[in-house]
């Protein structure tokens, strides 16, 4: 157990990139024994990430060095330099890491059924392997060429599995669109990272946060990793191959994309407040983020309730969704210099936003999940082609009423929970963005009501009188997920003193993660 | 422990659910007190209209694209502004990423 | 600044390197010239980090039978080296899903291969 | 319109990139506390003469880890798309 | 398929073409190379041999499936010789001073001992492996995709 906690920040990422490698071997013995495998590490690693969470909680910022006789010995002996690739999972990370592994777990069990009648699936499980190590790895490095590494690994999976149902034109194009802004934004975040490099010679995050000097090429540096970012998180104007990506992911593989993306707002607030925070004034950046957020916000929804194609619609949701988050965390960033606004509402908008992550992977995900689950029977993603399925796909229908009014923020549900946080606190730093992101949330509940009316209501149509009910693990899938929002709701208080404050202190407190790794070095 | 409090306001969903739960006896209660007579099957639960004849199942569905039609028919210098930027051509995914790039650039260099 | 200039050229053409890049990417409709200008840029970003490591009369940082002097920074020669691979795997599954799409299309013009939109 | 536009953002990248250029350190005087570590203590710590391949594998065994996975993903991600559409052409 | 003369040669030089790449592979740790370079070197062999022979030729002896059985073992190697150190710490190189691999070369420039470098060798031959299979993999689909054949599972 000791052992286990010790070392438990590496094999979160290597047992399931272990799993990703036998995949391939032992699905010769066959398809359930392989499924058996997967779903059995992918449980073992969420034990994992309880424990590792316990641990953190209790014992703050975890470092783990690579390949180092000590984990926690960051610096060589008499060494003032980090040299080695080190972890360092502090509130943040782990509060990532446990989004990330629910959704994962959740769309690995949906998957089960849902692509065993395809070709090949071993491939199929090893890439959702791959980008669950993508995220988890990216979340958890301390490593500046370390996050690149992982951002490819993680775009490379996603563009790939995005592309599953090659025999579907659009597939293919939704997935090349999404590789090429990958490999564009990555280059640049790796240009980026060598111009951090050229001025300190360091590639640790602590380290460079420790020595940055804010001149004008650390500046591009900022401009470069931050849009960089932006454009993986789907911001507006950036959030084009949002909606072609998400709409032709097949099911389990669209939550993780969105949760992906998630954890390039992660690298988006670690750049930010980490590396750039202390003295840098970091109101500029502040509203550029705030800018960009009620332009995601805005414009995304206004473009949703636009759609008529279910998975499209959705995807604006997603991009609108996470204009909130940009939002609440941007508030907390263009306070983060003033103790006093910081203190009075920045950290509670930020709170606010970090709530939002979590609870938006959950629903949007779940979301995603019915709308796959819809498509899985029926066959098309074109509204207007459905109508009536209340009748046949019960299960279905609940969830995605649930679904529908988390996302809306209509109260008791977890929705609400963060989305007051956000206004309440927005609304003291300006009331304007407070009315946009509340003028949001309607639209939101509209658009849903759009999309429940011509999906599940109505009279039974005759194409769909043969439509059943999903198999059970899609059902399981689902219900992962809806218990999660579920208890999310009922216990916001607990959750957002539990894992949401100890994530926003983790961001605003600089200087611990600093200490973690430059130790006693003045 | 459910009840979410910060600073200068307080958020508990155990009254909302409390709060549903007495509307929700109250819509039972409404219910119980009604006609008994009703009965699933039979012609009671057909549609009527006046006589006219019911038309088909996919008739009577409003598809998603008549939904809010007048909100987009107001709406409709909005929306033809807002398609024109989203082409589909990849160049122009990259060209706003570029862009957005280069006036970030100008904003942290001329306000730092 | 201005004595730096004649030292600095390798930065130089790193910028033009990177600009060439993305003229292509922007200006072409053809996605296979799309992959190749992503392909330079790249290969910019390569030139970028490698020469970050040069140390003016170093030496290749391998002791085997070494000449005398101080030797090149390694760690930019792996991070290129780790670069070079990823932009390889990008290109061969870029160069895969145009395949798909000219098959399933007929072209591989930007303009005309789309579904997607709006 | 969007030509200009284009010819605008390019330009101007371009500029900063060459001002960049000028402002980073010059070229073949880099800044060296990490890599002088290197150079000096990798024979003893890794056992190993090649100072690049002790980077590699040793230092920043993990970045090459993730290189290889990024290989292996690209790989299985060109034969999952390469596979036979057989049994799915049949379902549809 | 080409002509014979092509083809004759290419036999002929598959082999130099094998023992130069594994060379550079197994020297990594003492002379510039290692496991990606040498991979890709017999990598190019192969497609070599694709070229002049024609897929559908070079399907019958090499088959999409044992090279993702080779490349799954070669990343296995790799990320075993990572676990293998996890007695100490993930990535610990715990080979250095044991008989394998194990000696430790005289600080400076020195001729060199392929027996030195502890797990680097071996990591080198697990990428090495990964990348022959990796990228002999990828061309042989796309010749075999271009070539309208199907591919099997």
């Amino acid at each position: 157990m000791e052992y286990l906690t010790v070392h438990s920040p590496i094999l979160i990422v290597a047992v399931p990139l272990l799993a990703a490698f036998i995949t391939p071997l032992i699905s010769r013995i066959g398809n359930k024994f392989r499924d058996t495998v997967n779903v059995s590490l992918l449980s073992f690693v969420t034990f994992l990430i309880v424990i590792l969470t316990i641990d953190i909680y209790a014992n703050g910022t975890r470092v783990y060095t690579l390949g180092a006789s000590v984990p926690e010995l960051a610096l060589p002996e008499n060494y003032m330099v980090p040299v080695r690739i080190m972890f360092q999972v502090d509130g943040i990370s782990i509060f990532m890491g446990l989004t990330t592994t629910v959704v994962a777990l959740a769309a690995l069990v949906y998957s089960l059924q849902f692509v065993k009648n395809e070709t090949g699936q071993d491939r199929f499980y090893s890439l959702f392997m791959l980008l669950y190590v993508g995220m988890i790895g990216l979340e958890f490095t301390g490593d500046m060429f370390n996050l690149f590494v992982f951002l490819e690994i993680l775009s490379i999976a996603g563009a790939g599995l995005a592309s599953y149902r090659v025999n579907m034109a659009d597939a293919v194009e939704g997935g090349f669109k999404y590789i090429i802004i990958s490999a564009v934004s990555a280059l640049f975040v790796l240009f980026a990272i060598g111009i951090l490099y050229s001025e300190y010679n360091l590639l640790s995050i602590a380290a460079l946060a420790h020595s940055m000097q804010f001149t004008t090429l650390d500046l591009i540096a900022l401009a470069l990793l931050a849009i960089a970012f932006v454009m993986k998180l789907a911001g507006v104007p950036l959030h084009m191959w949002a909606p072609d990506t998400y709409a032709v992911a097949p099911a389990g593989i669209t939550p993780m994309i969105y949760t992906s993306s998630a954890a390039s707002m992660y690298a988006l607030y670690r750049v930010t407040f980490t590396l750039y925070g202390g003295h840098f004034d970091t109101t500029a950046i502040g509203w550029v983020v705030i800018i960009l957020g009620v332009l995601s916000m805005f414009i995304g929804v206004m473009m949703a309730i636009h759609q008529t194609d279910i998975k499209r619609l959705m995807a604006y949701h997603a991009i609108s969704q996470s204009g909130y988050m940009l939002l609440g965390v941007g508030v907390g960033l263009a306070v983060l210099t003033d103790p006093v606004a910081l203190a009075n509402y920045g950290r509670d908008a930020m709170n606010g936003g970090i709530f939002h992550i979590i609870n938006n992977a959950l629903y949007k995900g779940m979301l995603f999940l019915t709308a796959e689950a819809i498509f899985f029977r029926i066959g098309t993603r074109d509204l207007n082609k459905m109508g009536g399925l209340g009748h046949n796909m019960k299960w279905t229908t609940i969830f995605f009423i649930i679904g529908a009014l988390a996302i809306s923020g209509i109260p008791p549900f977890n929705g609400f929970a963060s989305k007051l946080l956000i206004y309440e606190s927005v609304f003291r730093f300006n009331p304007l963005l407070s009315i946009i992101a509340m003028f949001v949330s309607l639209v939101t509940l509209a658009s849903f009501t759009k999309v429940f009316y011509s999906a599940f209501t109505g009279p039974e149509m005759p194409a769909f009188k043969e439509v059943r009910e999903v198999p059970r693990s899609m059902l399981i899938g689902m219900g992962i997920m809806v218990a999660c929002i579920i208890f999310f709701s009922i216990f916001p208080g607990l959750v957002v003193d539990t894992i949401v404050a100890p994530a926003t202190d983790a961001l605003i407190d600089q200087a611990s993660y600093i200490n973690g790794v430059m130790g006693a070095v003045p | 422990m459910s009840v979410l409090t910060y600073g200068y306001a307080v958020w508990s969903p155990i009254v909302w659910l409390v709060v549903l739960l007495v509307l929700a006896a109250i819509v039972l209660y409404v219910r119980s007190r009604g006609q008994k007579r009703y009965k699933k099957g039979t012609a009671q639960t057909d549609i009527f209209i006046s006589g006219i004849q019911v038309p088909p199942a996919e008739q009577r569905h409003v598809p998603a694209h008549n939904i809010y039609w007048g909100f987009f028919e107001a709406l409709k210098g909005f929306y033809n502004t807002m398609m024109r930027p989203h082409t589909g051509i990849i160049n122009d995914y990259i060209l706003w990423l570029v862009a957005v790039m280069v006036v970030t650039v100008l904003v942290l260099v001329m306000v730092i | 600044m201005m004595q730096y200039i004649p030292y600095n050229i390798p930065f130089i053409a790193v910028a033009l390197l990177m600009g060439v890049a993305l003229f292509i990417i922007l200006f072409k409709r053809n996605l296979i010239k799309i992959i190749m200008g992503i392909a330079i840029l790249g290969a910019g970003v390569n030139l970028f980090l490698v020469t970050l490591g040069y140390r003016a009369g170093g030496v290749a940082p391998i002791y085997t039978v070494a000449p005398e002097g101080v030797m090149v920074l390694p760690v930019p020669q792996a991070l290129t080296l780790t670069n070079i691979v990823i932009t390889v795997s990008v290109i061969a599954l870029m160069l895969t899903m145009v395949m798909f799409t000219y098959r399933h299309m007929g072209d591989i013009d930007a303009k005309k291969s789309r579904l997607l939109r709006g | 319109m969007r030509q200009v536009v284009a010819w605008f953002v390019l330009i101007t990248l371009v500029a900063f990139l060459l001002a960049g250029a000028l402002l980073i350190h010059p070229f073949g005087y880099p800044p060296s506390d990490m890599d002088d570590y290197m150079i000096a203590n990798s024979q003893a710590e890794t056992a190993n003469n090649n100072v690049v391949a002790a980077v590699l594998f040793d230092y920043r065994g993990l970045d090459t880890l993730g290189e290889a996975t990024v290989l292996f993903t690209a790989v299985t991600g060109v034969l999952l798309l390469f596979r036979a559409l057989k049994k799915r052409e049949k379902k549809t | 398929m080409l002509s014979k003369i092509v083809r004759t040669i290419s036999n002929q030089l598959i082999l130099f073409i094998l023992v130069f790449g594994l060379y550079i592979i197994m020297h990594g740790h003492v002379t510039p190379g290692g496991g990606f370079q040498g991979g890709a070197v017999i990598a190019s062999g192969v497609v070599m041999m694709i070229v002049a022979f024609g897929s559908s030729e070079i399907k019958k002896s090499l088959r999409e499936r044992h090279l993702s059985v080779v490349e799954s073992s070669g990343a296995l190697i790799f990320i075993g010789m990572a676990f293998a150190g996890m007695g100490t710490i993930f990535f610990y190189n715990f080979l250095v001073g044991t008989p394998v691999f194990g000696g430790i070369p005289p600080t400076g420039p020195n001729p060199g001992n392929v027996w030195t470098g502890g797990v680097i060798p071996l990591m080198n031959l697990g990428v090495g492996l990964k990348v022959i299979a990796g990228l002999s993999a990828v061309v042989l689909a796309m010749a075999l995709f271009s070539s309208g054949e199907e591919i099997e599972e």
